[in-house]
C-alpha cells in the first residue's frame, strides 16, 4: 500500500515524530511503500541540517534523512510553515525538499492512506 | 474507522471527545501519553472498558513499556507493536487522530 | 490513482484560535485544497467552534485577524461547514454566534460523517 | 499568591488543579485560551464563580477581545489589560503559570 | 540582591513523560540549579506523577531513558520531593510505585507550600 | 522592580511568546526593569534570523531583538535546548546570546519577579 504521513510537530519537544518514524520503517519492513511524508506546521523544524543533539541521544533529523534516501520518501518542508520558523535552503538539512501545501493534499489524493502525528 | 488517540486522558479531552463521536464497529489505537488511558486502575479505565462494546480497543506496547505500565495493562486491549500499529492503518479504510 | 479522482477530505478543527496557530494553518491548507477539486468539508469540534465565533478583534493582541477568511471560503466553493452541537453547548454559543453558515451537528452525527471520508486531516 | 491559566478549561486541566491547588487570598489571571473560562454560558463559568469566594479572579481583556468574547465576560471578573497584568505580577510575591 | 542569597526554588512538574520533553529538560535545570546553593524542592501533580514511576523501558521508543537521574538527585543534595496524592488516586499509582523516595502531600498542602516559595518553575 | 522572563514556547504557534513580549513592554512602560529574558525548551525557536513572516505579520523575532536593543535586556537562549533544535550561532539573530542554564537560575535569584509563559 502506498502510505503518506503528516507530522506536525517539531523533533525532541513532542513525542509526535518519534513515533511516525518508527511508524514509518515498520510500514516499510512490511513491504508497503511510504511515499511522502509532509513536515507542517512546527513540524518544519524536523528538517534544519544545523541539529546536534547530545551524543547518546537520536539524531531525529539525519534518521528521517537516512530513511527517505534508502527508501525513496519525498520529505517535503511546507514552505509558508517554514519562512515563519525560520526554515529556508539556508539551513536546509540535505534530502529535504521545501514546497507548497498543494504536495500535502497532493499526498491525500493520491496515497491510499495519511497518518497524522502531532500534538 | 481507525482512531488514534495519543493524549493524555486526564489532561487532554481528545479520548472523551473520540468514545464519543466514534461509530460502532470502529477500532482505537492509543499511543504516546494516551496509553495511560488503557491502565488498570486508571480513573478512565472504567469508560474504556465500557467503549470495548463498540470499539475494539488496542494500545501501542512500546509507548507503554516506556512509561513502566505495560505490566498494568488493561483487560480487553490488544497490545500491538509498531508493526501491529501500520497493519491497523492498513486494514481500516480511513484512520483519524485526536490531537 | 486515475487523473480527475475526486476524493472526500475532511478538515477537522478542534483548537481554540489564537491560543496557537492550527487554526490559521489550517484554513491556509483549505484554500490550497480548493484548487484541487475534491468533495472538501470542515467540521468544527470541541474548541474549534471558537474558531468561527463573530468579533473577532486582534488589535489588542497585535497578530493579524483572520476571521475574514471564513466568510471568503464560499467563493472557493468550500461551504460544506459542519459544526459540533455539544461543543456549542457546552460553550454557550448558538449558531447565530457564527461567522459564516454552518450545518449544526451532534457528535453522533459527526462520527457518521467521519466515516463516508477518504482523508481526515485533523488540527 | 498569583496564579496564571493559559488554557481552555474544557480542553486541559490546567483550571481545575489550579482552583484545586490555590489557596484562599490569592489571585487568578486567566490568558490566552484560559480566558474562555471567564466567558458566561461557558460549562466552566459556575466552578469558576464558586472560585471567587477564595480567589479574586481576573482576565486579559485583549485575549477576550480577540476571541470576539469580551462582551461576554462574566460577573465579577476583573478584565485588566497588559499594564494591569504587569500590576498583578508586581503585586504579588510569586506567581504560578499552570501551562 | 546580597552575595549568597538564599531563595526557595520549586520546580513544579504536571506533564507525562515521553509524550513530551518538559520532563527531561526540567530535570536538566534541576542538575544546574543544584550549584547555585538555593533551597529547592521538586513538585509532581497531575501528569507529572508519571515521570517518577517506576520501570521505564524505553528501547521500543529509540530514546535515551533518563529515570535513572531521578535517582542520582539525593546525590546533589536535592531530596525535597513531593508527589501529589490525588493524582496518585486517580492514577491508580501509589508512593511504592515512585523510583525514588517521595513526600505524597494533598493539593491543598502542595497549594500552601507554594505560597511559602520565592520562584516557581512550572513544566 | 526587576523582572525576570521564561519563554518555553516557540514563535507563531503558541501564543506564549505574543503573550511575554506584550507584557514585557507593558512592565517596561510601567517604569519597571526587563532583567532578562530566557528562551527555554522550543522558546529557542525565537531567536532564528532566518524567520520571514508574511508582509502583513508581525516579525516575532525582530521585535524582540528590538526591545532588547532598546531597554538593555539580556536576551539569553539555552544553548543544550538550541542545539538539539538547531539554533547556533550560525542561525542566530543579532541581539540574542546563547548560553547554559544556570542563567535561568541566576535570572531567579537576581529578579523580583520571574515569570513564566508556555504551554
Amino acid at each position: 500500500m502506498k502510505i503518506a504521513i503528516l507530522i506536525n510537530e517539531g523533533p525532541y519537544t513532542h513525542e509526535a515524530t518519534d513515533s511516525a518514524y518508527l511508524f514509518a520503517r515498520a510500514a516499510i519492513e512490511k513491504g508497503h511503500q511510504v511515499s511522502r511524508v509532509f513536515f507542517y506546521h512546527d513540524g518544519v523544524n524536523n528538517s534544519t541540517r544545523l541539529t546536534e543533539p547530545p551524543q547518546d541521544d537520536r539524531h531525529i533529523v539525519n534518521r528521517w534523512a537516512r530513511l527517505g534516501d534508502e527508501h525513496k520518501i519525498d520529505l517535503v518542508v511546507c514552505v509558508a510553515a517554514a519562512l515563519r520558523r525560520g526554515i529556508k535552503d539556508e539551513n536546509l538539512a540535505p534530502g529535504f525538499r521545501i514546497s507548497g501545501l498543494g504536495q500535502l493534499v497532493e499526498a491525500g489524493i493520491q496515497a491510499d492512506r495519511l497518518v497524522t502525528f502531532g500534538d | 474507522m481507525l482512531h488514534i488517540v495519543n493524549k493524555s486522558p486526564l489532561e487532554r479531552n481528545s479520548l472523551d471527545t473520540c468514545l464519543a463521536t466514534a461509530q460502532p464497529g470502529g477500532a482505537l489505537l492509543l499511543i504516546e501519553d494516551g496509553v495511560y488511558a488503557a491502565t488498570a486502575g486508571h480513573a478512565a479505565a472504567g469508560k474504556l472498558s465500557a467503549a470495548m462494546d463498540k470499539l475494539k480497543v488496542y494500545a501501542l506496547k512500546p509507548d507503554l513499556e516506556a512509561r513502566g505500565m505495560a505490566e498494568r495493562a488493561l483487560e480487553g486491549v490488544t497490545l500491538v507493536d509498531y508493526g501491529g500499529f501500520v497493519d491497523l492503518v492498513t486494514e481500516h479504510a480511513t484512520c483519524q487522530s485526536w490531537l | 490513482m486515475s487523473e480527475g479522482q475526486i476524493k472526500k477530505f475532511m478538515y477537522l478543527n478542534r483548537k481554540a484560535p489564537h491560543g496557537t496557530i492550527y487554526a490559521l494553518e489550517s484554513l491556509e491548507v483549505v484554500l490550497i485544497a480548493a484548487a484541487f477539486d475534491q468533495d472538501v468539508s470542515l467540521a468544527f469540534m470541541d474548541d474549534g467552534v471558537y474558531q468561527l465565533k463573530k468579533g473577532f478583534n486582534t488589535k489588542g493582541i497585535e497578530v493579524k485577524n483572520f476571521q475574514p477568511t471564513y466568510r471568503a471560503l464560499d467563493d472557493y466553493d468550500i461551504n460544506k461547514l459542519y459544526v459540533e452541537k455539544e461543543a456549542l453547548e457546552a460553550r454557550g454559543l448558538g449558531a447565530e454566534d457564527m461567522c459564516v453558515p454552518v450545518e449544526v451537528l451532534s457528535r453522533a452525527e459527526i462520527g457518521k460523517l467521519m466515516e463516508t471520508q477518504d482523508v481526515i486531516l485533523s488540527f
